[in-house]
């Protein structure tokens, strides 16, 4: 049988970097693919590649056998072809409705279709079980529901083939359950999908053939049944991981942290917080567990100072952190990492990074004021050393001072936020989603970062949606499910099901 | 007298307001697209100048329309080249033209006319008032015969054209293929491009429509309103249509009425000058001058709630991160 | 180029073809130069700094005598001529101070005041009206002349002022010339006297468009819409030019200020065959007296700049 | 290997000049069409605003005014913000200045007089830009709108106030009265005798220090940074601690001061009395400079030399050729802004195909 997408060659350059090098591969058609690799594989760029977004500099793709020049995404979906991005292709401001009609909208006049295409929705929601309403505007929506939404737009159009962009990383593990049920329904149908993903343990759950890819090449190509875990990830990091990290007993020190009633409303007096009362410890890791969505974001945002609480209090080493008397909490980070608060938020993007300024200057980012002499001047030539230090202490690859950092993948972008974060030397890091989108070998590196912390005494607390992440990092284990805390466990009492009922809303006995 | 004032206000209103419609509404156009459109100002004077300069030189009105028609358009796909091609600057782009155009017009009306950067009059070549039948019939009633022959009828046809554009704008923006694509492309072109949208196209479209609206700004300035060309003669017309568009959140009827509003206060203005007030007194003409621009502050900064851009405006469509 | 020439003038930012009295300058100079064959070098000055530049790089030429129009220069004017004292100066509507200097001053009022009696008597609802381009002392003394001369017929006419606006682009607004005036007639006015350059074009327009009368400035305007042109009030800057260069050419400068007023032929209002038909007898035997008052010394009238005031309202 | 970038000679220096020569070509089109030679012309374009140093004086003197207003306007849109309203700002800071010294030149030294008034026109520049400033950061109000607004009421104010406060009694000129000699700037020419009688005067020394000044801190202090930070990514700016509100604000005041600070040039150093409409667009002008000189004071002072020249050039030329009128050089200046600033790369995809190319006959 003819494969349903076959790459021949194909190579493409951004400026200096080779993304893709002579990439060949073929997909079967009817079968579900996985393609894994280090950030800045050039898994992305493939898959662009084949959507039409970017154009190769050479090589061919075929198209169940048939050569295909596909310039734009127009000419991808007439071939249907569909894919899930990395980060969501949706118009925030548009009802879901709109989103799908988008480029499809089957006439001059939107009214005359709106009803149709709204009952098949329904009709699609009810089938594989998507909960989502057709007319919610998309930034009502939770991450995990966006994502429906893109499935459903490729549902819609009824893509054969289906390209896959880390649809996972921002899931929980019955979202991703669901979706895998899903992509199961479309295999079964003969659809042919393409998985990108930095989840083994999902490569090896759903996919039929893995392709394995780093630094622009294809470094391997094996079928899943005939491979492990540790083969792959031994394939992909060119060396073996360690599943279990070393970590020092636990010995937590003096009290660092101690939440008491803290409450936070928004704007129209809905409670996003509510009766938050917890402690944290020096050199203890603490892990907030939950679905996004259900506070953990708002909580780290009000210990760093990048938000004010309705009320309650935060005693940080022994004295209160300074919100009352403020209306807006304008430079009120700046107070706390003076205090000893180190941040690494769950945006690295939106929060994290200056994606214009170059990698040097982002290490120096929110130390602005530590960094200048007395004229209020940087000198460079010290930043850009302790620069250098940092990113060989941290792998941060490629090892460019000078570098945009919006050109790093994602994982290097998060190792140079880790590395500036934990160069303060804090006495208490956030650390929001610290791998999401993260490749294993730097999830390895971040995780051995992380401890390393714990064991020089600072108190940790995390954010995590990943429970094999929190299992990894947590001494102590926080669930938040509405804006509340369910459930406070010690790592002893882990357990899967009893941390799922929680983070499900159910309240602590 | 009183109400005779109020009349004289309302038909100075809409009068005033079809110069800022044409422009805001084609500022709309680019700018829901994703393409900052700062020059309106130079679209504005090359099409009044156009349109003055043909009327004249054919004796014909609709000639002179189209000929300003042509000119917006080429500006504006000069516009789109830069913005949308080249992926230039936009506000640079708009600037150069405006500042060009300032020049130009001069140079060239001063060049084929030699009165100092002016046309001559257009007299019959001028866009006339439509006189509704019936008008005379009613003319003494009163009310209705001012209602039906001084706001409603006597009006010039680009007057109707500017008040029908709106529901059309309006339709076409919400509710055809077009204009969900134009508002995706400007709020998230990336997502546009995903569903298989061309974001070049659809905004070498939308500067297209922006073209041809604004000419008709241009055209009704000069063959309606003035009946010659005058050099810089839009006098800040473009900037203020774009501040209705940033007062009207974006949105055709709010952007409308922001025109509206603008054309009311300096109505308004024109009745104040001379009079003297409760309180304050006789005020100064030149700071009556000021309060069509002071109550756009004050109203912007605290009636209205936060005006949200397009997300995309002003940023070419990079496929990059 | 300047190569030969002795005389020179320079416009202001309005420019030799602004309709108006740069350009009634340029008729000066072309008269003059087709009665005596002397060429006059012209240059244009758009802002004060050019101005300095451009008087200054005539003066270092040893010209003979430079006119320059416009009181934006009055103070490049008085600083040149101190430099050059062996240049001769003439500024047109401004004030300027120097050994070497002539300022023609117009009295503006006087025009002004006459055609404000025939705007007074020609009005049936007693309600006539200015529009004025920018607010500023020339265009106050317009509009003061005007005022008395409509009061001097009627004491309770009243007169409707509105000013196109506070920047350059006020000279250059027909819309808003013709909407105000619009706006004006609305409120009862049926005589308006446009001072505003190009802006009041469109004043003179909507005066034609609403059938009511307009008054035309500084060159004579009737020809432009007979029949509701009620009269120019002229400001013959022509003259001056041409009586600058002419003096200058026979060795006649003298410096200091001289007034150009209805006695001196230096304003006037006009009657020809474009605004016969509007002018009726008794308004012509009126202005025509209150012309003659004026000249004798019998009516003064005020001059707003004086004291920055108008007497009446 | 093929290169997908150009070097940065080429981008610096091949493209720029590359660009220019485009808008002069066009603008040599029109001159044509006036029925003039273009070469000529620019002959003595180039003559009377380079060449020549009593021109070149000229030039100078017109750029220093224009590095007030590019400065100005680019260090809001470091900040993000993007101000329309230098021009407003230099017509009050105008007025700021002119108080301080007609209050003052009759009874102090100049000495102390010169400071004051650039003290005076800073002030009321920066005042007039902090409301602006001020709603943007507290109410959300387009920065865009409230400083187009603001010109249009700042020539409201400022005639009144002229008109009204400032004619010396029996003037016809709506102008203050002339500055005491103690109140005018050394003028360049007494070291640089040179520039022969030129306006050209200690200003553009205090241009080019505000360049520096300007370039020192928008790279190389922390204030600066974080005004860059918050340009680029507000978000992140809260998070890295910067007060944006305050950032925003005091942006605007800084580049208001630079507006005002503008009007010294043309006031204190040239005309010496306040006249209406004296900024004549030099605040928009800036706009252009900003953007074409990509708000890198290199940049900016080279292309405000360029308007400068522009401005000197053409005016010479329109005396020498009345059928070329002054206005010729705002289309012309448009055209420039239009090729170097907007289409900076349209012939960098020849260039990089001549280079490739070039590179591949050598085997390299
Ligand atoms: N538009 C672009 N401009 C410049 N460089 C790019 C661009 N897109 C990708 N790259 C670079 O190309 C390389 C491959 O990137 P790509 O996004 O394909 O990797 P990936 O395998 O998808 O990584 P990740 O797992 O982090 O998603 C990286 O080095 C990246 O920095
Ligand atoms: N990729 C595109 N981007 C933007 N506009 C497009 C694109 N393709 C088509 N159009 C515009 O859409 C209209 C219809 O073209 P066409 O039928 O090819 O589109 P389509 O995507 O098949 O739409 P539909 O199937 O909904 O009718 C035309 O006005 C065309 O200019
Ligand atoms: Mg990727
Ligand atoms: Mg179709």
């Amino acid at each position: 049988m003819q494969p349903a997408v076959e790459f021949r060659n194909i190579s493409k350059a951004f400026g200096a970097v080779q993304a893709n090098a002579d990439v060949s591969f073929a997909i079967a058609k009817g079968s579900i693919h996985g393609v894994i690799g280090e950030n800045g594989a050039g898994k992305s760029t493939l898959m662009s590649i084949l959507y039409g977004y970017y154009n190769a500099d050479s090589g061919q793709v075929l198209i169940d056998g048939q050569p295909q020049d596909i310039r734009t995404s127009h000419e991808a979906i007439a071939l249907g072809i569909g894919m899930v991005h990395q980060h969501f292709m949706l118009v925030e401001n548009m009802t879901v409705l709109d989103n799908v009609m988008l480029g499809n909208e089957g006439g001059f006049k939107l009214a005359a279709k709106r009803g149709a295409v709204e009952a098949k929705l329904r009709e699609i929601c009810d089938r594989y079980r998507l909960d989502v309403d057709p007319l919610a505007t998309i930034h009502d929506l939770s991450v995990g529901a966006q994502q429906r939404v893109e499935i459903l737009k490729q549902i819609y159009r009824s893509a054969n083939i289906l390209i896959l962009d880390e649809p996972t990383a921002v899931l929980t593990a019955q979202e991703t359950a669901s979706l895998f049920e899903i992509l199961r329904l479309f295999k079964e149908q003969g659809k042919t999908i393409i998985l990108i993903t930095h989840k083994l343990q999902e490569i090896m759950e759903i996919t039929d053939e893995v392709t394995v890819m780093r630094a622009g090449r294809v470094v391997g190509a094996v079928k899943t049944a005939e491979t492990s875990k540790e083969q792959l990830a031994n394939m992909m990091v060119g060396r073996p991981i360690q599943s279990e990290l070393p970590r020092a007993p636990y010995n937590p020190g003096a009290e660092v942290l101690k939440v008491s009633n803290l409450q936070l409303q928004d704007a129209n007096g809905v409670s996003l917080l509510s009766d938050i009362d917890f402690t944290l410890r020096a050199g203890e890791v603490v892990a907030i567990a939950g679905v996004s969505g259900n506070g953990q974001s708002e909580l780290l945002e009000i210990l760093s100072g990048m938000r004010l609480p309705t009320s309650g209090k935060v005693e940080f080493v022994g004295k209160d952190l300074p919100y009352t008397g403020r209306t807006n909490a304008d430079g009120l980070p700046a107070e706390f990492r003076e205090l000893g608060i180190g941040h690494v938020p769950e945006d690295r993007l939106r929060d994290g990074v200056i994606k214009d300024f170059s990698v040097m200057q982002n290490t120096v980012f929110g130390y602005q004021d530590k960094v200048k002499n007395r004229w209020g001047l940087f000198d460079y030539r010290k930043i850009a050393q302790r620069c250098a230090h940092l990113m060989t202490a941290f792998d941060v690859r490629p090892n460019n001072p000078d570098l945009r950092i919006g050109l790093l993948s994602g994982g290097n972008q998060q190792k140079v936020v880790i590395a500036r974060e934990v160069a303060a030397k804090p006495k208490l890091m956030l650390v929001g989603q610290p791998t999401r989108g993260v490749d294993i070998g730097t999830i390895e590196s971040i995780h051995t970062q992380l401890l390393r912390l714990r064991d020089e005494g600072v108190a940790i607390l995390l954010s995590s949606v990943e429970l094999e992440e929190v299992r990894a990092l947590a001494d102590r284990i926080i669930v938040m499910s509405g804006g509340r805390i369910t459930g406070i466990l010690p790592i002893d009492e882990f357990d899967t099901t009893r941390i799922g009922l929680l983070m499900g809303g159910m309240h602590k006995h | 007298m009183e109400d005779f004032q109020l009349a004289s206000i309302i038909v100075s209103t809409v009068r005033n307001a079809p110069v800022l419609m044409f422009a805001a509404l084609a500022g709309l156009f680019a700018e829901r697209s994703g393409v900052v459109d700062i020059g309106l100002e130079g679209k504005i004077l090359a099409s009044a100048f156009a349109s003055a300069a043909v009327a004249y030189a054919t004796q014909n009105p609709w000639y002179g329309i189209l000929a300003g028609m042509a000119v917006s358009v080429a500006l504006a796909m000069v516009q789109a080249f830069v913005s949308i091609t080249q992926k230039g600057n936009q506000l640079v782009a708009g600037i150069a033209i405006n500042i060009a155009m300032s020049g130009l017009t001069f140079v060239l009306a001063q060049f084929f006319f030699q009165q100092g950067g002016r046309t001559p009059d257009l007299r019959n070549a001028r866009l006339f008032d439509v006189v509704l039948p019936g008008t005379a019939a009613v003319e003494n009633i009163p009310v209705i015969g001012w209602l039906y022959g001084h706001l409603i009828g006597g009006q010039s046809v680009l007057v109707y054209v500017a008040f029908l554009l709106l529901p059309v704008v309006h339709w076409v923006v919400y509710h055809s293929r077009f204009g969900l694509r134009l508002r995706a492309c400007g709020e998230n072109p990336h997502a546009a491009d995903a569903a298989g949208v061309s974001v070049e196209r659809t905004r070498y479209l939308a500067m297209f429509v922006a073209g041809v609206l604004c000419s008709f700004s241009g055209a009704y300035l000069t063959l309606v309103q003035s009946g010659f060309f005058l050099r810089d003669m839009s006098a800040g017309a473009g900037y203020l249509a774009l501040t209705a568009l940033v007062f009207g959140n974006w949105r055709p009827l709010h952007t409308v009425l922001g025109c509206l509003m603008f054309g009311l206060f300096g109505a308004i203005q024109i009745q104040l000058e001379g009079v003297d007030l409760p309180v304050v007194g006789r005020l100064p003409g030149s700071l009556i001058q000021a309060i069509p621009y002071i109550v756009t502050v004050v109203v912007l900064a605290g009636l209205m709630a936060k005006s949200v851009a397009p997300k995309a405006i002003g940023k070419p469509f990079v496929k990059s991160r | 180029d300047m190569a030969g020439a002795k005389l020179a003038i320079v416009y202001d930012a309005g420019g030799k073809f602004d309709k108006s009295f740069n350009q009634s300058a340029a008729e000066g100079v072309a008269r003059f130069t087709k009665e005596t064959g002397v060429k006059v070098f012209e240059a244009q000055a758009n802002y004060d700094t050019q101005a300095e530049q451009v008087l200054r790089a005539l003066a270092r030429k040893k010209l003979q005598l430079i006119v320059s129009i416009g009181f934006s220069q009055t103070q490049p004017v008085q600083k040149i001529a101190a430099e050059y004292p062996n240049v001769h100066f003439v500024i047109i509507d401004g004030n300027a101070q120097g050994k070497n200097v002539n300022s023609v001053l117009f009295k503006e009022e006087e025009g002004s005041y006459l055609v404000g009696v025939a705007a007074a008597m020609a009005s049936k609802t007693k309600t006539i009206s200015f529009v004025g381009g920018m607010d500023i002392p020339l265009i106050r003394a317009f509009a003061c002349g005007y005022v008395q001369g409509a009061r001097a017929i009627n004491p309770k006419v009243q007169v409707l002022q509105n000013m196109v606006g506070t920047t350059a682009a006020a000279w250059n607004d027909p819309a808003k010339g013709g909407d105000l005036a619009r706006a004006q007639f609305d409120r009862g006015s049926d005589v308006v006297f446009a001072v505003a350059g190009g802006s009041g074009m469109g004043t003179l327009q909507m005066a034609k468009e609403k059938g009511k009368l307009a008054i035309g400035v500084d060159s004579n305007q009737n020809y432009l819409y007979p029949g509701t042109m009620l009269t120019s009030m002229v400001k013959r800057v022509d003259n001056a030019a041409y009586e600058a260069f002419m003096k200058a050419r026979n060795g006649q400068f003298t410096s200091g200020i001289t007034y150009e007023g209805l006695k001196e032929g230096g304003v006037d209002w006009v009657l020809d065959k474009d605004n016969r038909m509007v002018v009726t007898p008794e308004m012509e035997k009126r202005v025509m007296s209150a012309r003659a008052d004026i000249i004798s010394g019998k009516i003064k009238v005020v001059d707003y700049r004086a004291a920055n005031s108008c007497p009446v309202q | 290997m093929t290169k997908t970038e150009l070097p940065r000679w080429a981008t610096g220096f091949v493209l720029p000049i590359l660009n220019l020569m485009s808008a002069l070509l066009v603008a040599g089109l029109v001159i044509h069409l006036l029925g003039e030679s273009p070469s000529e012309s620019l002959r003595i374009l180039i003559d009377s605003a380079i060449l020549d140093p009593e021109g070149l004086g000229y030039t100078l003197f017109y750029a220093s005014t224009f590095i007030f207003a590019g400065l100005a306007v680019s260090i809001a849109m470091q900040a993000g913000l993007f101000n329309i309203g230098a021009e407003g700002q230099m017509y009050v800071g105008g007025l700021g200045l002119t108080w301080v010294v007609l209050a003052l030149d009759a009874h102090l030294p100049g000495i102390l007089v010169i400071p004051l008034a650039m003290i005076g026109a800073a002030v009321f520049g920066a005042l007039w830009a902090f409301i602006p400033g001020y709603l943007q950061a507290k109410r959300g109000s387009h920065v865009v709108v409230t400083t187009i607004m603001f010109n249009f009421i700042a020539a409201s104010l400022m005639n009144f106030v002229i008109v009204k406060y400032l004619i010396p009694e029996g003037q016809q000129n709506p102008a203050s009265r002339v500055f005491a000699d103690s109140a005018a700037l050394s003028l360049l020419n007494k070291v640089l005798p040179v520039f022969g009688d030129t306006p050209l005067n200690i200003s553009f020394i205090l241009a080019i220090l505000a360049l520096v000044i300007y370039g020192v801190v928008v790279w190389r202090s922390s204030w600066g940074y974080q005004l860059r930070a918050t340009g680029l990514n507000a978000h992140a700016a809260h998070y890295a601690g910067v007060k944006i509100s305050r950032t925003i604000i005091v942006t605007m005041l800084v580049s208001g001061a630079l507006a005002g600070l503008g009007a010294v040039n043309s006031v204190m150093g040239s005309t010496h009395y306040l006249s209406l409409n004296f900024p004549a667009g030099a605040g928009f002008v800036g706009i252009a400079i900003a953007l074409m000189g990509r708000q890198h004071p290199v940049g900016i002072f080279l292309s405000s030399v360029l308007f400068g020249a522009l401005i000197q050039g053409g005016f010479d030329l329109s005396l020498e050729k009345p059928n070329i009128p002054q206005e010729t050089f705002i289309f012309i200046q448009g055209l420039i802004i239009l090729f170097c600033g907007a289409m900076e790369n349209f012939y960098a995809p020849a260039i990089l195909k001549l280079l490739n190319a070039t590179r591949t006959n050598k085997g390299i």
